[in-house]
C-alpha cells in the first residue's frame, strides 16, 4: 500500500471530508496561506478557498468558540489550536459549552465539532510549547479524547470524528508528524472507542498512546531478542475507552504497564490502572503495575534534559524487563 | 512624530442615557396598536413568571439560585421584537427574559424546566440557567458570563457559509463586556463582518461591580470603536427605543454589513441573585430606577386605562398559574436516564 | 475548643495573614462590600480598605494574572475565583504561567500565590457552576493542590498555603461552608503534604477528599454498628501528594477504596489506584479496588438528579459493605 | 432616542505611521553622543546576537525554535531607554532585543541560555522563549501570545500597594492585542490607574496573519479608546520617535496617571519562526522595509562616517564571539538535577 506520512494522511483526510461534505471547515491560525504551523492544510486554502479555510486571530477562545457555534447551527467546524499549550486558553468554551451543552440541553442538541491540536514535547521549544494535557479531557464527560499514533489511524480516526455528533479533541503529535506508513487512498472511517492491539505478545501488557506507541514497539523489537514478549494495547480512543481488550491483555500477560509522555502525577495512566484494578484482571496480576510517565517537570529546553524527561525507548526497555522479571 | 488618539470615549462624554432623561416614544407603526398590545402582555408574562419564581423558591418548591430581570424587560421584549422567526438566539444567565420574547416560547415549558421536570425544555437537566429551545434556534441561555459571546462567532460563520440571510442576537450584560470572551468574538465578527447583534444590557452592575467602577469609559458602547463597529447606547426601559436601535443593527446584520455593539441602558430592582444583600446600592438608588417600570411606562405610551392595564397584568398571571399547574403535574427525570444524553 | 463553621475558618485565616502581613492581599469578583460569593471575605474590606481587598471585573485571566504578577515582585496574593468552573479561563495563567515560571526561569523566581474556589454541587446550580477540577491542577508540576475537608483544616492549611513560595490551587466546597467544627483562635499552620487519617479502621481503606470526608466518616459510624471498621484517610493536599499513610493504610487492611466527587473518568482516583498499584501494598491487595466517584455526567439541575450523580453516604456504605464482604 | 457612538476610529482615519513617513528625529540632549552612540551599539549587538543564533541554528548547534526581532531594534532599544532601573519588564517571544536593552543584561548569560548551558540566566531551562533576569527585574519572555498582559496587571497592582514609584514595561505584538488576555489587562490596568506602559509592536503580521486583515480599525492604538486611556503610534523604526512617545507613557505612570497604549509600527525581516516560507507576503514589501533599517537611520542621524558605523559594528560582533566562546565552554545542565528548582 502506499506510503504517507502521519501529517500527510491527516491532510488527505481533512480534504477528502471537505470535499465529500459541505459543512465541513477548517478554522485556527494560520491554517491558510501558511498551511498550519506543521503543514497539516497546506494546500487547502488553494483549494477551497478563504471562506471554508478561516484564518483567525489569535483568540483561541474565540476559535474554539467558534466551533461550538457553527456546529450548534449545522456545521462541521474542524478547528486547530496551534500548539496544545494554548488549548489552555479554550477551556472554558470546550468544557463548559462544547462538552454540556447537550446535556444540559436535555439531549435536544448536537455539537459535531473536531478540534485538532498537536501535541508533545522533543522539539527544543520547552515549557510552554511541549503540553501533552489529554488527560484534562478524558476527564470531562461529553468530550470525546482521540490520539492516533500511525498514519492510518490518524486519517481513519480524523473521518470517524468528523463524522461524529460530538464535540471530540483530536491530539495529534509533532514528533510523529513524519512518520511514514501505509494509508489507503479512498476515504475510511476507524470506528472511536476501539483499542487496538498493536503487537500481540505474552510476558506484559504495555498500554501506550500516541508517540509512545511506537516506541513501545521498537522497545517489544529489541526485547523479543531476549525472549520477553510485549503486547502493545493502544487504546487510540482514550474517551470514552474501549478497555475491553486492555483487560483481556491483562488477563493473558498477567501484568500491566502503562506509558505515556504526559506527567505521570493525574494522569491518563491513573485511569488505566483504575479500570484494570477494578476489572476481573485484577485477579491475575502477577506483579506490582508500572507506569512509565513523562516525569512531573515542566518541559526543560535543554535538548538533554527535554529527552530525559519523557519516556524513550531505552527507557521502556529497561522497565519492562524489570517488570518480567 | 506619534500619532495620538484623540480619547473621543471621554472627550466627548455624552450625559449617560438613563430611564428618565429620555422620552418615551411613539408606538411603530407596524406594530399596530394589537403588536403593541402583544408586546406589553409579553413583558407581563416575563414580570408574572419571575415573580412567581420568586415566590416558589422562597417556598422551597424549586432549589438552586435564579437571576430575575425584573425592571428590565423591555429590553428583552424590545430587542426580540426586531428579530424574526429563524434568526438565532444567544442569552444569559439573566434570561429568562429573553427566552419568553423569543418567537415560539411555551411558558409552561419554561415554568416545567424551571422546576426540573421532564416536561421542561431540557428535561429538568438544564434549570433558570441553561433554558434553550433549539428547535426554534433559541441557543440557550448561559451560566458563564459572556459564554455565548465566542459562540456566537461560530453561529455567524455558520449563517455566513450557509448563505442564509440569518441574524444571531447574542445578549449579554456589562459585566460581560469585561471578559476576554467578549473581546475575541467582538474583533472576529466585525474583521468577518459577521450576522451578529451584541446587546449589552447594562444594567449598571455586575453583581456588586458597578459598572463606573469597572469601566474607565462612560459607555459601554464606546468599546465598539476598538472594533471599527457602530455602537450604540439606548434606554432600555423604553421598549421602542431598544426595538429601533435594534432594528438599525439587525438591518445592517441582515445586509451583511456586520455586527453593532446596543448597549440598553437600565436596571434590575432585584439582588444579582438569591444570595444578594445588596449592599452595594441604595434603596433610592433602587426607587428612583423603579419609578421607570418599563411596563408601565409602556402602558401610558399605550394610554390604557388602569383597569385595562390591570386585565392584561390578570391575563399574564393567569398565564403563568396555569403553567405551574402544568408544570406540577409533570413527572420528575427518572434516575434510571440520568446518563442519557450526553453523548448523541 | 470554640468551633466554627469552614466559611469562618477560612475568614479567620484571610484576616490573621492580612493583619500578620502587608504582602497579603485579596482580589476576586465581589470579595469586597458583597464579602464574597460564599461569603469568606466578608467584612474584610471594611477592615481593610479597597486597596487590599480588590474587587475586579469579571476577568477571570486577568484575576489569576494579577496574582502571579504581584506574586512575582514581593506580594503574596490571595485570590478568589468565584466558582471553580470559571477557572477553566484562568487555565493558561495557572498551567503556563505560575506553575512553569520558576522552573523556566532556572529556579531564580517565585510565585507564592493562593487560589481559592469553591468546588461542587449540591447547590442546584446545575453543569457551569458544580465542576470538581482538582485533577486537572494536580496534572501540573509547579503546582500545589489543596482540599481541606474541616474547619480545622481549612484554617490551618489555608495559612500554610499563604506562607508557602509557590502557587497553590486551594479548593474548597460549597456544602462544606456551613459544617461546623472546633478551631484554635490563634494562627497556625497545618502543613501542606501531609495526609491526616481521620478515623482509624482495619478492615477497608477509604481514601476519601473533601466533601467526601465527613460522608466517608458518616459511613463509617454506620458500618461500624455492623462490625466493619472503615480507615479514613485524607490526604489534604493532593499534590505534591504524601502517599506514605496511605499505601500504609491499604498494607493494614489489604483493600482500597477512593471516594471523590470529580468525575470518575480521568479523576483523581487513578491517581491514588496507581500509587497504590505500583507500591509495596500492591502485594497486601486482597480484592479489587473500587473506586467511587461522580458519574461520568455534566452535574443535572433536577435535584434527585443532581444527587444521584456524586457520592451520598449511602453509597458509601453499600459500596464498602461489599468490598469488605 | 439612542447615543450613537462616532466611530471616530474610522472616520479620522489617520495615514498609517510608516518608517518612510516619519523623519527622523534630533537627538535628545539628555543623550548626548556619548548615550547615542551606546543606543546604537546596543542595537547592533542585538542585531548581531540574533544574525549570530540564525547561524547557530543553522549549524544544528542550538535546537528549537526562535523568533528573531531583526529590523525591530528600534524599538526595543528606544522603549527601553525611558525606563530607568528597577522598573519592570515583561516581555514576548520576540524578545531578544528587549532583554539586551534592559538593564544589568549581560549577552554572554544570554547566548548561554540560548545555547542551553548551566550559566545560562535560566539554567539552560528555557531557553529562547523564556530568558529572564528577575534580578534585574526582567520579568522574562513569554512562550504565549500576551501571557505577559494578565500578569501586568500584578506587576502594577503590586507597585501600587508597595506604594514604589516603579513602571512596569509590557511589551507584546498585534496580534497579541487581540487576545482576552490583553482586553481583560488594559481595562484592569485603566480602571485601577496602574502604572503599567503597554508597547504593542505592530509589525504588521501575527506569524501569517497581516494586521489589515485581523483588525478593523486602522491602528492598534484606537483600541486605547475602549479603555479610557491614551494611545498613541509612532514609528517604530526611529528610536528618538519611541523613546518619545515612551517617555511620556512612562512618565504618566510614575506620576499614578495610569496606562498608555503605544504602537510602535515596525517590520520583522526575518519570518516568524525558522519554519516559516513566508508565502503570505512579498519580497518587495520586505525590501521596502529593510531600506528603513532603523540601525542604518540612527547612523545616519548621529552623521557617522562608514568607518566609524562599520567599527561599532565590529565591535558588537566582538562581543558576540565572546559571548559564544563563553557559552561554548560553559557546562551543560546535568540530568541529574532535572527537577531541580519546580518548587521553592
Ligand atoms: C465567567 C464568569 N465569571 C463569574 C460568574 C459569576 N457571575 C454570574 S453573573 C455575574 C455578574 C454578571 O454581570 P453582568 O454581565 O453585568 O450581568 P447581570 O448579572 O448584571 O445581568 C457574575 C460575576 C460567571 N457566571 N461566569
Ligand atoms: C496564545 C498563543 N497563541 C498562538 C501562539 C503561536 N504564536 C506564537 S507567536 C505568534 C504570532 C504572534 O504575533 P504578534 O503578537 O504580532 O507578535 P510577532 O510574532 O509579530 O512579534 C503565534 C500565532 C502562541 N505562542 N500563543
Ligand atoms: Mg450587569
Ligand atoms: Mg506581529
Amino acid at each position: 500500500m502506499r506510503e504517507l506520512t502521519y501529517v500527510e494522511a491527516i491532510r488527505e483526510g481533512l480534504n477528502q471530508a471537505m470535499a465529500a461534505d459541505p459543512r465541513v471547515f477548517l478554522i485556527g491560525e494560520d491554517v491558510g496561506v501558511y498551511g498550519g504551523a506543521f503543514g497539516a492544510s497546506a494546500g487547502l486554502h488553494q483549494q477551497y478557498g478563504a471562506g471554508r479555510v478561516v484564518d483567525t486571530p489569535i483568540s483561541e477562545a474565540g476559535i474554539a468558540g467558534a466551533c461550538v457555534g457553527a456546529a450548534l447551527t449545522g456545521m462541521r467546524p474542524v478547528g486547530e489550536i496551534q500548539f496544545m499549550d494554548f488549548i489552555t486558553i479554550s477551556m472554558e468554551q470546550l468544557v463548559l459549552q462544547a462538552a454540556k451543552i447537550r446535556y444540559m440541553f436535555g439531549g435536544k442538541a448536537t455539537v459535531p465539532m473536531v478540534l485538532r491540536t498537536p501535541g508533545g514535547s522533543g522539539t527544543g521549544a520547552a515549557a510552554q510549547h511541549s503540553e501533552s494535557l489529554e488527560n484534562w479531557f478524558v476527564h470531562i464527560p461529553g468530550l470525546k479524547v482521540v490520539m492516533p499514533s500511525t498514519p492510518y489511524d490518524a486519517k481513519g480516526l480524523l473521518l470517524a470524528a468528523i463524522d461524529d455528533d460530538n464535540p471530540v479533541i483530536f491530539v495529534e503529535h509533532k514528533l510523529l508528524y513524519k512518520t511514514k506508513g501505509p494509508v489507503p487512498e479512498e476515504p475510511y472511517r476507524l470506528p472511536l472507542g476501539q483499542t487496538d492491539v498493536k503487537r500481540v505478545g505474552k510476558h506484559l501488557t504495555v498500554v501506550a498512546t500516541s508517540i509512545m506507541v511506537p516506541r513501545a514497539l521498537q522497545a517489544a523489537e529489541q526485547l523479543a531478542a531476549e525472549g520477553i514478549e510485549l503486547e502493545v494495547v493502544d487504546p487510540r480512543t482514550l474517551s470514552p475507552l474501549d478497555e475491553g481488550p486492555i483487560v483481556q491483555s491483562v488477563i493473558k500477560t498477567g501484568r500491566l504497564m502503562v506509558v505515556h509522555e504526559a506527567h505521570k502525577n493525574g494522569g491518563f495512566g491513573g485511569e488505566i490502572v483504575g479500570r484494570v484494578a477494578e476489572s476481573e484482571a485484577f485477579d491475575y496480576l502477577e506483579a506490582p503495575v508500572k507506569r512509565l510517565c513523562g516525569l512531573d517537570v515542566p518541559i526543560p529546553y535543554n535538548r538533554t534534559l527535554e529527552a530525559a524527561a519523557v519516556p524513550q525507548v531505552a527507557d521502556i526497555v529497561r522497565e519492562a524487563r524489570a517488570l518480567v522479571k | 512624530m506619534a500619532t495620538r488618539t484623540k480619547n473621543t470615549a471621554t472627550a466627548n462624554r455624552q450625559p449617560r442615557a438613563t430611564a428618565s432623561a429620555v422620552r418615551t416614544a411613539a408606538i411603530p407603526t407596524e406594530w399596530g396598536q394589537t403588536g403593541a398590545i402583544e408586546r406589553l402582555r409579553k413583558m407581563m408574562v416575563i414580570r408574572a413568571f419571575e415573580e412567581k419564581a420568586e415566590e416558589l423558591f422562597s417556598l422551597g418548591r424549586v432549589h438552586g439560585t435564579m437571576h430575575l430581570s425584573i425592571g428590565q424587560e423591555a429590553s428583552a421584549v424590545g430587542a426580540a421584537s426586531a428579530l424574526r422567526e429563524g434568526d438565532y438566539l444567544l442569552n444569559t444567565h439573566r434570561g429568562h427574559g429573553h427566552c419568553l420574547a423569543w418567537f415560539g416560547s411555551e411558558v409552561q415549558l419554561m415554568m416545567a424546566e424551571f422546576m426540573g421536570k421532564e416536561t421542561g425544555y431540557c428535561r429538568g437537566r438544564g434549570g433558570s440557567m441553561h433554558i434553550a429551545n433549539v428547535d426554534a434556534n433559541n441557543l440557550g441561555a448561559n451560566g458563564i458570563v459572556a459564554g455565548g459571546l465566542p459562540i456566537s462567532v461560530g453561529v455567524g460563520l455558520s449563517i455566513k457559509q450557509r448563505g442564509t440571510d440569518q441574524v444571531c442576537l447574542t445578549v449579554f450584560g456589562d459585566g460581560g463586556a469585561n471578559t476576554g470572551a467578549f473581546h475575541e468574538a467582538l474583533n472576529m465578527a466585525s474583521i468577518w463582518q459577521l450576522p451578529v447583534v451584541y446587546l449589552c444590557e447594562n444594567n449598571q452592575y455586575a453583581m456588586s461591580m458597578p459598572m463606573k467602577k469597572a469601566f474607565n469609559i462612560p459607555r459601554v458602547a464606546d468599546r465598539a470603536l476598538g472594533y471599527g463597529i457602530p455602537g450604540v447606547t439606548v434606554d432600555g426601559n423604553d421598549i421602542v427605543a431598544v426595538y429601533r436601535a435594534m432594528q438599525d443593527a439587525v438591518a445592517r446584520a441582515r445586509a451583511g454589513e456586520g455586527p453593532t455593539l446596543v448597549e440598553s441602558v437600565t436596571y434590575r430592582w432585584r439582588g444579582h441573585s438569591k444570595s444578594d444583600k445588596q449592599a452595594y446600592r441604595t434603596r433610592d438608588e433602587v426607587k428612583e430606577w423603579q419609578a421607570q417600570d418599563p411596563i408601565r411606562r409602556f402602558g401610558r405610551v399605550l394610554k390604557l386605562a388602569e383597569a385595562e392595564f390591570d386585565a392584561h397584568r390578570a391575563w399574564a398571571d393567569q398565564r403563568i398559574n396555569e403553567a405551574v399547574t402544568f408544570s406540577e403535574a409533570s413527572a420528575e427525570p427518572k434516575i434510571e436516564q440520568i446518563l442519557e444524553g450526553i453523548y448523541a
